[in-house]
């Protein structure tokens, strides 16, 4: 089987869609649901920002396992528990959620172990798949924010993961280097949490950004989700400070602990006790599909999830040790 | 000689290999632990960096994720991925720690898929991650793994990640950047590089109270060996504490072996 | 009619062309008056970028360079001069205000050099800065100059950035991405637009009091008419009002005319 | 005459250069002369941060007068004010400062009008030219500062500015677009002021960062220039804010107002009044040659330039300029 692109890399079409992109300064708020709802649709290609557990927008992971759109392309970009959820889509009894997955990483959670649930999927031969290393990806989200069709890389040839991918060799007009090619990977939906946005969808990061500046520039559409609202005068007090620009963003929803399970720099560290429950209960599939449905499927938001883990008692323990206290 | 158990035994020996004032990307668990425990003794001024994009922090504890927040506790540069992966790629990087499922005699490892076939495998592992962009980049590969057949193996079910692919000259034809690639192998049982002209695998030591014959019996593939073949220093007890009191204090790690 | 100068009525013309809820890209002095102007009247909701990476500043005065602290004033960021050029190149900036010593029938620019040859040229300019950039990616180019035969050329003596190029199809045919392009050109004696098939220039609109005759005999090429020709309708008192008052009360600008 | 590169967009020997750089935390504090001394050679490629005049390291520049290291070739990337001080080592007396320039933006200081004597040099036909873009140039330092020989673009296709430029036309193995291929440059030294730096060469920018993070990495030698040194704990209290890590660095100058008569956000603004003086004296070159003299050339250090152009005293006004006090 030939590998094959998942996304359309063509700058042409790319300038198409976001010359229709609305740009205007006008509030974005609005809830989880009403995002997913609005912004995703089936067979939308969908990629999650964040590193790992960290700084990952689980509350729109859930609503996305929630609404259930069928058949989505992912990226598998440094995902654990983003691609977890994800997969909690699949085999779970309401259809498919992920058909296709651009990996880079998945079905891990680093030194935690490995997906039960996820490696039930992906071995199931249910989702199509294409090889990538994590900074392919990176390079990918960066070409598509250039606006490039490509950018080259000297990373992975000669390897089954450069031939079960999709890039293309190429030689360099001015070194006759070889270099792997990479396609600009522009998603129709870019996912990620941040620490402060204004209503508009101006947004502050702090600590590692990860490809989140250039997943948020390549996404057709973005969603994002905020530990806070900020009024738009503190964006405007400090203009340096700002990672992602609001003509990018297409809803901005304020979610305390959003990334809860994960750790988020500086507010909360991750909830390892509740990862390693995951991990556990992903092994039997009637009692994983049980837990889906009691702590996230039937819960009516995100806030109903935290409180099923713990609520601001946990929330405050992880907060201490985020903070070393 | 301080008893001491196999991942203790590892992760100082791994330490041995860090020169000072070179810059090494890390994982979690060992190699973070072997780097912590060169900077506390030979190396003051080796440079950690984690592929999230965290350089060079005083870690408080040891990181649970190469991106969560200790990453870059009082770091100098809390950056992107991309800036530290092209850190390596413009040949900045001195050093980084790889492992996978399986590494052949070239250092080639495996971290995608164990059995099947790669649209429905017998195990799907993660797959790259950032293995195959370090491997491709770094100066100086070093793998920390236990020593046996089901890792060390003849041939990979996936090339996820480069060592010296087929062969000499195989990186160069494939057209990875010249100078790079694997350096170390460092087991519970042996130290491991590579033939200078074959580019395979050879033992270069010994840990004390292992044979040449052990070593080979672990290992799914013919094994040659650097003369002359001598024992790793066992751990020093001033090694171990360090490890034990400033690094590890909780055993997190050098608990699991 | 309210009396104003040339300077006046070239901004105020301009920013008649700008609607709101756009992205532009502009300079100092009269693209960035047009601007201003057009976002305290019909486009309130138009975000003015800087190529140096000034984002969307309540700018408190008139910038003096592109890269001067007022371009991000305030701002909604301050970003790099990249990040600015690859939103343009991804297709997401509405309009472009770009200058040149010359212009061409076809709107390329020449901003290099005057006579001599590249080598040693009889007048040596700045170059494309990033107006060949920003005119192979933005989606309306607007330039607004005085019009002159010195200025109005039938063939520059560099093609710095590019207008329609040679003709209709040329664009494409180099690779620049289609559906981006000149727009318009806003000069004291008319606006001047391009033709649908032959992409020439050709004048959409008089000043008040200049007849046809007089543009033609101020361009140093054929100039096509868009029927039916009218006159541009002069700047409103509001708009000289504001102009004035807000946006250039020292008169640096229009105080130059 | 056919276009052709003034620096090496090779990986391969960019890489054997940075596997030998320095990269311990050791101090790099030192003076502007001997930074200068012992980081530039005759011939290098020499590109200077900031845009027009501001946060330009004009310090840093003027030293280079007073050494006056011979062939340099120079990046033109929206140089204004450093390009008129780089012109004033040639035709001045003391041989040629630089023999080739890559051409985005120069001679020009915006809307103050050409620079007399930026003119004269380049008019003269002793100076080497290749045409490019800001943004080509931008792109040329990102595709070193990446580690690949090239980066494509989509820019100046069918423009005299690319046929005297050496970037070469490809097509891109996905789409079949065609695009410019842009080459790496690696400058031999790259020049920068900034606002804060430790000893070692951590930096801070407030405000645009033009291309200076892509240079600062892209360049085989870096001098920085800072308006003041900051504690080392300082930069390890917001590890986000770094905008340069150490191990780009070789030489860290403190000169507060070292982009004097250029504008520092936040710090200073520009005198535009002294500006003016500038394109004035250099209508006549002999003229100029005694400002020259007078103003730099006969200075100890950049303190006895800004103890010239009216000291503390006009600083301060400045100061209250940039404030809008």
């Amino acid at each position: 089987m030939v590998p094959q692109l998942f996304a359309d890399p063509s700058t042409l079409r790319a300038r198409e869609h976001f010359q229709q992109k609305d740009r205007t300064l006008t509030s974005k708020v609005m809830s989880v649901a009403d995002a997913v709802r609005r912004w995703v649709r089936p067979g939308d290609y969908v990629a999650v920002g964040g590193f790992g557990v960290n700084r990952i927008p689980t509350a729109v992971c859930h609503e996305l396992l929630r609404q259930r759109p069928q058949n989505l392309a992912i990226a598998g970009h440094t995902a654990t528990h983003d691609f977890q959820l994800a997969c909690a889509g699949n085999l779970t009894g309401r259809g498919r959620l992920v058909a296709r997955v651009d990996a880079a990483y998945i079905v891990g959670l680093e030194a935690r172990g490995l997906s039960p649930h996820a490696r039930r999927v992906m071995e199931s031969g249910e989702v199509e798949v294409c090889e990538w290393t994590n900074y392919h990806l990176a390079a990918r989200f960066r070409a598509a924010a250039i606006g490039v069709p490509f950018i080259p890389t000297h990373s992975s040839l000669g390897t089954d993961t450069q031939r079960r991918g999709a890039g293309q060799e190429i030689t360099c007009p001015f070194t006759g280097e070889n270099l792997l090619a990479l396609p600009a990977l522009y998603p129709d939906v870019g996912i990620i949490h941040v620490h402060e946005a204004d209503i508009y969808g101006n947004c502050r990061i702090k600590g590692v950004n990860v490809a989140d500046n250039d997943l948020a520039r390549a996404a057709r559409r973005l969603i994002v989700s905020c530990e806070r609202l900020i009024p738009h005068e503190e964006i405007r007090r400090d203009p340096t400070a700002t990672a992602i620009p609001f003509f990018c963003v297409d809803a901005v929803c304020e979610v305390p602990f959003g990334s809860y399970p994960g750790n988020m720099a500086g507010e909360y560290f991750s909830d390892e006790e509740h990862l390693r429950h995951w991990l556990r209960v992903e092994e039997d599939l009637e009692a994983f599909k049980k837990f889906l449905d009691e702590a996230i499927l039937s819960q009516p938001d995100f806030d109903g999830y935290l409180n099923y883990c713990g609520g601001l008692k946990r929330l405050r323990e992880l907060r201490r040790q985020e903070l070393l206290i | 000689m301080v008893p001491c158990n196999k991942m203790e035994l590892m992760i100082v020996a791994a330490s041995r290999l860090l020169e000072d004032g070179k810059l090494v990307t890390v994982g979690t668990g060992a190699p973070c632990a072997a780097t912590m425990l060169a900077q506390k003794r030979q190396a003051p001024n080796l440079v950690m960096f984690f592929e999230a994009g965290g350089v060079a922090p005083l870690l408080p504890t040891m990181p649970v994720s190469v991106g969560d927040s200790r990453t870059y506790y009082k770091g100098v540069m809390a950056t992107s991925m991309a800036d530290v992966m092209e850190t390596c790629q413009r040949g900045l990087m001195d050093y980084a720690f790889l492992g996978g499922a399986q590494i052949d005699p070239y250092g080639n490892l495996n971290s995608t898929h164990i059995g099947g076939d790669h649209a429905k495998p017998k195990v799907r592992l993660p797959g790259s991650g950032g293995a195959c962009d370090l491997a491709s980049f770094c100066w100086k590969v070093i793998t920390i793994t236990n020593h046996d057949r089901r890792r060390f193996v003849p041939k990979l079910d996936f090339l996820t990640t480069p060592g010296y692919l087929t062969g000499p000259g195989a990186r160069e034809a494939a057209g990875l950047l010249p100078g790079a690639g694997p350096f170390r192998v460092v087991t519970d049982l042996a130290i491991l590089g590579y033939h200078a002209q074959s580019k395979r695998m050879e033992v270069i030591g010994l840990r004390p109270g292992v044979t040449l014959e052990q070593v080979r019996d672990q290992t799914g593939f013919e094994l040659g060996v650097r003369e002359p073949l001598g024992q790793t220093p066992p751990p020093t007890a001033e090694e171990l504490a360090i490890l034990r009191d400033q690094i590890d204090p909780h055993r997190y790690l050098i608990g699991r072996s």
